[in-house]
């Protein structure tokens, strides 16, 4: 029985599992809570706990998308969470045919990363924190794929920030992942917020955080135009801040202080594409509002492009791959601004494969040779084979090479842009795909083909060991591979399986379909003709022009420099976006912190103080004005008395007689007094 | 027959000379005796009062009056006997009777 | 009478500290055991009472567990007991905090156990006072009793300054509580002078005072509970107090003694005087988002830890704040949801700052660094307590701000957007403090540091298992404050 | 009517202006007169007169009593304590020393005496001055009070004494007994401390 056969046996239990998929990211949350309770124990076995429960996901994942297959309908499951009042909420997962694709991408690549970081960081200190992490945020991505609520999507954003965080500043003993494991999560705070805002905005609306029923009741009119349109944009912000896209796209660049790997999944495929997938999840509310969706289109081919820009200039191996990533996920962004829902979902899928396997290998190349510098590089091609071959199958996917899997999904958005009508969007994603084509035939050049430039590294260069290779290998099948379902030689299987409404259950069938054939109706075969050797020639063009510059030589680097001196300045500096933030953002919030600081000792506490003084004073004052005073008075009272009976004392001469005549004196007097008053 | 009037003068005239002979004298024996007179005196103006009652009331009347008088007489006696009592503890002390060197009470 | 839980959780603690006085001085092991003990009892009668809370119909009010006795009849002033879904979270979390207090003063207290123990132990019995008074003269007895301990344990075991904290903090409350005497008796009397019983005055109190009266009495009982809470430009007490004392007591006042405000403003401000409370409704709102920012950038620029962690305080106080002042049912019950998140949070927090300091004998930051590679475990419990201080979803906090900011948007967006303005804010000082203490290289001062004991670790571990359970199923809890929330909205007629 | 019934009806008024006249002039010797046995003679001679005005007035118990307490008893205890004591030689020796004009320190010299004198005089006629004019403007019916020979007095008052007056002759006794008392402590104290 093929591999094959016994999968689709296993396939019998799906509508068991479906129920259940919670399942799915529990193996790896078990995991993460394994190692950390038991971390001393675990010691290296730490990697086998971690990649044993995302094998098993896998496995699910597999099983999952079969039985929803022959299901046909979506399945969801969860139960009572929260009552509130009038407020009734549920939590739970849904399994539908986006969900099911996105589970499969990211358990594969993720089981790819986890098998890769067992060479990779063998030997780290932090060895279990590390796989302990990696298996809590590939539980928290299984968990937003599968959320059918916002308020789960949200936790789960988060968490999977959090473990970026904790990833990214892994060796934070070094000054770079500490200030970087810092901005991302600050700059993906920013975004979530935003986000926070939207789906306030839609509970307070609909009074319910399930994706299903808020798409059902925009789809329904309950929604008034305004709220549609700015909880779409409020949801995109959380987008941007998580897919790196224009204006928040800071952090990305400098995730890549994080080990290869982690960059590999998470600042690659899986997280990044979260943005991407939150759009496509909530791609019910984005349709009804073209504000929206032109935002999205917008910044989404903007990013692509600037980013594609500054790609070419970047010296540092992943820093290219990741401004490369940042145009890319532009690119999907593009393609679902302007309508393309399966092209934007098709070329995540491939991306995640080939943008993975790129960064892998250059986990394997800085292995060998010890740095990132491309130009300190060269001639490897001779020395790591695997890493080659495995690392020109991405390349050429990436930019575009037919039959390979970047050539079919890339087509798919030019399609979709060109059929749009948005002509400047479209020859902006053209120039964007000769830019990508050029900078990957550029690090080629640098770092495979050519004279060694480094003689010492260039001794020192080996091969990775098979655990390393491995996953090369395999991902390099699927990025050749991949393309092929939603290719037209397999009729747009995969657009079809996307497209039969499992994506959009609060949709109607018909609302959807239209807008996605309005992208191939309205060009129709013609379009499709004329795009496609756009789309080829300007891949071709971008491959020679690389190769005669880096290549062959025939143009002196420094020359093309100065030729473009201020745009070369310009890109190098990554348009001086991050010193804008720097001063625009933190540095002004880091003294408004002092001054509030010091307002706080020195006023209000001096305030305090002060009253605390004053009163000192009023105290003190009063204390004085009451001796002088108050006092006098007293003591002049007694000092008088004690005056006066000094003066009576003498009255008591101790003679008896003198009493008696006082006496009989005082009776007269009063005898005197009692006749005048009374006889 | 006695008049009112005059006995009554009697006795202020006997309580007059009993004072002045008190005020005058130094010797402490002897102004006990002229207290002793102004007391009699008093008894005198009671009776004579006792007797006006009598006159003006029945004779039963009077007997308050003379009752009266007995306890004056009572307490002159307890009088004089501590009075002589402390006089002759200051001679037996201080050998001197003169009054006004009895000034221990000087203020 | 149904079976008197109330007065003993209430007087148990007094029991104790009666005990300990009678204990000979040097048998401190004994004290310390008695100490528990006596804190461990009313735990255990909290728990007793949740599990009975079901069958315990509500009576009177919608009061349960009643229990009264005549106290001064001829003035209408009687001991009367109870408790609802707004105290019995509270109570509960005075009775866990203050028996981690006692285990944490275990280690941490080294010289006097005796009077500390038992001023704890009272500290507990004012505590516990305060949330199940009915009667205000009761409640004022308990509300000034606090006072007396609080301020012999900052004053004596506290640090540098204790003496100009402890009595900062005395004089500071001690004015707040006499005005609000003011308007406790400026109700008693507006109201007839029939009884001190907080409910039948919150019945007759609209009716029968004036408008202006009913503004004036609002804001001394304002006045009174802002100084507790701390509302903005009351606060400054606060740091010095914290600071100053010791960690077991900063635990206990950071947790429990600023619930004793947010408490008075929940069960006699907006019940007695809801149509004053709608009147002062924005300027609730607007002190509010001032604590919440301005105590944010405060917490930002500070250098030592306990500072940082009072500031937050001050900012997560806020957010209770913005949920009164917006008057929603979500937003209410997220107001008492925050009260109990940022009690176990902040206790949390400081207890941690405090094992850092028994080690490394400074609080200042910028002399910190690499605290996850010398004491991994604290580190790590630090850095819990810091993600869920700036409301990390699937933690306590985060639920209490997303209830209140949720409740909050109906009321006024413009609230919701500089609200989440400090949520930035406090989460960048959260982030930025974890950087520079936790993260960096290892000091070699600090190299051989022990990590937590056995005991702390026991004494962690409920902290931070509830912080986890009321983030993952805020259920547990909700089900208690659904009442008293929507109680409050229909008073407030909904704003 | 003869002289002698005349004279009889005028003897209770010549009776009493003789009694008041001895009366007076003995009163006035008992300060005035140089040695102090003889000022206790004439306080006797006081106390008989006075006794002799009760009879005419009527009082006869109170006239035997009068004997009996002033002139049996305190007359004799006066008499008694000069004897016994060496007073009588010092109260000569003063006497003598005043008399002789030296005016010793103590007594301010005879030129405060002198003034004294003046001062004791001028307040003895003001008070009796004053009372006389007093009783003179009392109105108090003037008329005989002199008293024919009645039953006598000691009934009445014996029966008054022991039924409405018997508290005060209680406290009475008390009274007298603490005088004892008093005095003997006063005066005996030598002979305890000889007896231990």
């Amino acid at each position: 029985m093929t591999l094959l056969e016994k999968t689709m046996a296993a396939a019998a239990l799906p509508p068991a599992l479906l129920e259940n998929i919670w399942l799915v990211p529990a193996l790896p949350l078990a995991s993460w809570v394994v190692i950390t309770f038991f971390n001393r124990r675990l010691g290296e076995r730490a990697a086998h706990v971690g990649t044993a429960a995302v094998l098993g996901s896998l496995v699910l994942a597999v099983a999952a998308f079969v039985g929803l297959l022959r299901i046909g309908h979506p399945v969801s499951s969860g139960g009572h969470w929260l009552t509130l009042g009038p407020v009734e909420l549920r939590m739970g997962f849904t399994v539908d045919s986006l969900g099911a694709v996105m589970l499969l991408v990211v358990s594969i690549v993720s089981a790819a990363v986890h098998v890769y970081s067992v060479g990779y960081m063998h030997g780290d200190r932090r060895y279990q924190r590390y796989f302990g992490t990696l298996s809590l945020f590939t539980s928290a991505m299984l968990a937003l794929v599968l959320a059918d609520n916002f308020l789960l999507l949200l936790i789960s954003w988060e968490v999977m920030g959090l473990c970026s965080y904790l990833l990214i500043g892994h060796w934070f003993e070094q000054a770079w992942p500490r200030m970087a494991s810092m901005k991302a999560f600050m700059t993906t705070r920013v975004g979530d917020v935003a986000m926070m805002i939207g789906i306030w905005l839609l509970f307070t609306q609909t009074g319910t955080f399930n994706i299903a029923d808020i798409t059902r009741s925009a789809a329904e009119g309950h929604l008034g135009p305004a709220v549609i349109t700015i909880a779409a944009v409020l949801l995109f912000a959380g987008a941007v801040g998580k897919s790196a896209q224009f204006p928040l796209h800071v952090w990305l660049p400098d995730a890549m202080a994080g080990p290869t790997p982690v960059s590999a999944l998470i600042h690659a495929a899986t997280m990044v594409a979260a943005g991407v997938y939150l759009v496509a999840r909530s791609y019910g509310i984005f349709m009804h509002s073209a504000e929206a969706m032109l935002t999205v289109a917008v910044i989404g081919g903007f990013t692509a492009l600037f980013a594609a820009t500054i790609a070419t200039v970047m010296t540092d191996f992943k820093k290219v791959l990741a401004y490369s990533t940042v145009s890319q996920l532009g690119y999907m962004m593009l393609g679902l601004g302007v309508g393309g829902f399966v092209a934007g979902v098709f070329h995540l899928v491939t991306h995640a494969f080939f943008k993975a396997l790129l960064f892998l290998t250059s986990g394997s190349v800085s292995h060998a040779v010890g740095t990132f510098e491309i130009h300190e590089m060269g001639g490897l091609a001779r020395k790591m084979k695997v890493t080659f071959w495995t690392f020109l199958a991405g390349a050429a996917a990436l930019a575009g090479i037919p039959p390979l899997a970047g050539f079919w999904s890339k087509d798919e958005i030019l399609l979709a842009v060109f059929g749009s009508g948005y002509h400047v969007l479209f020859w902006m994603a053209v120039a964007t795909a000769f830019l990508t084509a050029y900078y990957m035939t550029r690090l080629t050049c640098l770092v495979f083909l050519g004279r060694p430039r480094d003689r010492h590294r260039y001794e020192h260069a080996h091969e990775s060991p098979l655990s390393m290779t491995g996953p090369l290998v395999v991902l390099g099948a699927l990025a050749v591979v991949a393309g092929l379902p939603g290719s037209a030689w397999m009729g747009h299987w995969l657009g079809h399986f996307l497209d039969f409404g499992h994506t959009l259950p609060g949709l109607s069938a018909a609302g959807h379909d239209a807008a996605a054939h309005a992208a191939h109706g309205a060009a129709g075969h013609g379009a499709a003709a004329l795009v496609m050797p756009i789309a080829i020639g300007s891949a071709v063009l971008g491959i020679l022009v690389g190769y005669a510059v880096y290549g062959l030589r025939l143009v002196r680097r420094e020359s093309l420099i100065r030729a473009f001196r201020p745009i070369y300045t310009l890109f190098k500096n990554k348009y001086y976006v991050d010193e804008l933030y720097q001063v625009v953002f933190v540095r002004p919030s880091v003294r408004l912190a002092e001054m509030c600081g010091i307002f706080d000792n020195r006023v209000i506490d001096g305030l305090v103080n002060g009253v605390g003084a004053v009163t000192v004073e009023t105290s003190a004052a009063a204390g004085e004005f009451d001796n002088i005073v108050i006092d006098g008075a007293v003591n002049g009272l007694a000092d008088g008395t004690v005056a006066a009976g000094r003066q009576l004392r003498r009255a008591h001469t101790g003679q008896v007689q003198s009493y008696m005549v006082a006496l009989y004196a005082g009776a007269a007097v009063s005898l005197l007094a009692l006749l005048w008053f009374l006889l | 027959m006695i008049d009112l009037h005059h006995a009554i003068v009697l006795g202020v005239l006997l309580f007059a000379v009993g004072l002045y002979g008190a005020l005058r004298t130094t010797n402490a024996v002897r102004i006990l005796m002229c207290i002793e007179l102004m007391l009699n005196a008093v008894n005198l103006n009671f009776v004579s009062f006792a007797r006006l009652a009598a006159v003006s009331g029945t004779a039963q009347a009077a007997v308050p009056g003379q009752v009266f008088a007995i306890f004056v007489m009572t307490v002159a006696a307890a009088e004089v006997a501590v009075g002589l009592a402390i006089i002759l503890q200051i001679v037996r002390q201080r050998g001197v009777v003169h009054i006004d060197r009895i000034n221990l009470l000087k203020g | 009478m149904s079976g008197s839980y109330l007065t003993l959780i209430t007087f148990i603690p007094l029991a104790g500290t009666v005990l300990i006085l009678l204990l000979p001085r040097q048998r401190v092991e004994l004290i310390k055991r008695a100490a528990a003990l006596f804190s461990l009892v009313p735990l255990l009668l909290a728990v007793a009472m949740w599990a009975e809370w079901g069958q315990r119909a509500a009576g009177a009010y919608g009061m349960r567990f009643l229990e009264r006795l005549e106290w001064i009849p001829s003035l209408g002033i009687s001991y009367l007991m109870g408790t609802d879904g707004l105290s019995f979270p509270l109570v509960f979390l005075t009775a866990l905090l203050s028996f981690v207090a006692v285990m944490a003063s275990w280690g941490m207290i080294k010289h006097r156990e005796k009077d500390f123990f038992a001023l704890l132990l009272l500290l507990e019995t004012g505590m516990m006072g305060v949330f199940l008074a009915l009667d205000y003269i009761v409640f004022y007895v308990f509300w000034e009793l606090v006072l007396v301990p609080m301020y012999f344990l900052i004053g004596i075991w506290g640090g540098p300054r204790r003496e100009y904290a402890a009595i900062k903090f005395f004089i500071y409350t001690l004015v707040g509580s006499v005005i609000m005497l003011i308007g406790i008796l400026a109700l008693y009397f507006g109201t007839g002078a029939v009884s001190f019983n907080m409910m039948e005055i919150a019945s007759k109190a609209g009716g029968m005072l004036t408008w202006r009266a009913q503004l004036w009495v609002f804001l001394a009982l304002f006045l009174g509970f802002a100084v507790k809470v701390p509302v903005f430009p009351f606060h400054t007490w606060l740091p010095d107090a914290h600071v100053e004392a010791p960690t077991p007591i900063s635990v206990v006042l950071a947790a429990i003694l600023l619930k004793m405000g947010t408490y008075g403003f929940f069960r006699i401000s907006y019940p007695t005087l809801p149509d004053a409370a709608r009147a002062f409704a924005v300027m609730f709102a607007a002190l509010g988002l001032i604590n919440i920012i301005y105590g944010a950038l405060t917490a930002m620029a500070q250098k030592d830890l306990k500072k940082l962690v009072a500031y937050s305080s001050i900012s997560h106080m806020g957010f209770v704040l913005l949920g009164l002042a917006a008057g929603t049912h979500l937003a209410l019950a997220g107001a008492m949801y925050m009260n109990i998140s940022h009690g176990l949070i902040s206790g949390l927090l400081f207890l941690m700052v405090g094992a850092i300091y028994d080690r490394t004998h400074t609080r200042e930051i910028p002399k910190l660094s690499g605290l996850y590679v010398t004491v991994p475990v604290i580190a790590t419990v630090l850095a819990f307590g810091a993600f869920a201080n700036l409301g990390l979803p699937g933690l306590a906090g985060f639920i209490a701000e997303f209830f209140v900011l949720a409740g909050v948007f109906p009321a006024s967006v413009t609230w919701v957007a500089l609200a989440v303005l400090g949520m930035l804010v406090v989460a960048g000082f959260n982030l930025w403090m974890m950087q520079r203490t936790l993260m960096g290289e290892k000091r070699a001062e600090y190299a051989e540091l022990p990590d937590a004991t056995p005991l702390e670790l026991f004494t962690y571990a409920p902290v931070v298992a509830l912080i986890v359970i009321l983030g993952v199923a805020p259920g547990l809890l909700m089900r208690f404050l659904d009442g008293p929330a929507a109680d409050i909205v229909l008073r407030l007629g909904g704003m | 009517m003869s002289f002698l019934d005349g004279l009889a009806a005028l003897a209770p008024t010549i009776g009493f202006f003789v009694l008041a006249v001895i009366i007076l002039v003995s009163a006035w010797m008992v300060s005035h007169a140089r040695r102090i046995t003889h000022a206790a003679f004439f306080m006797v001679l006081v106390f008989t007169g006075v006794a002799g005005v009760f009879v005419l007035l009527g009082a006869d118990f109170l006239a035997g009593g009068q004997v009996l307490v002033y002139v049996g008893a305190i007359a004799v205890m006066f008499l008694f304590a000069i004897m016994v004591s060496d007073l009588k030689e010092i109260s000569d020796a003063e006497t003598r020393a005043r008399g002789a004009g030296t005016g010793s320190a103590a007594a301010g010299g005879t030129g405060t005496r002198k003034v004294w004198f003046v001062l004791a005089g001028l307040v003895t006629v003001g008070f009796a001055g004053l009372v006389l004019a007093a009783l003179a403007r009392s109105g108090l019916p003037a008329g005989a009070v002199g008293a024919a020979a009645g039953p006598g007095t000691t009934a009445p008052i014996a029966r008054e004494l022991f039924t409405t007056f018997l508290v005060p002759f209680e406290l009475a006794s008390v009274v007298l007994l603490v005088a004892m008392v008093g005095a003997i402590v006063l005066v005996a104290r030598e002979r305890e401390e000889e007896v231990e």
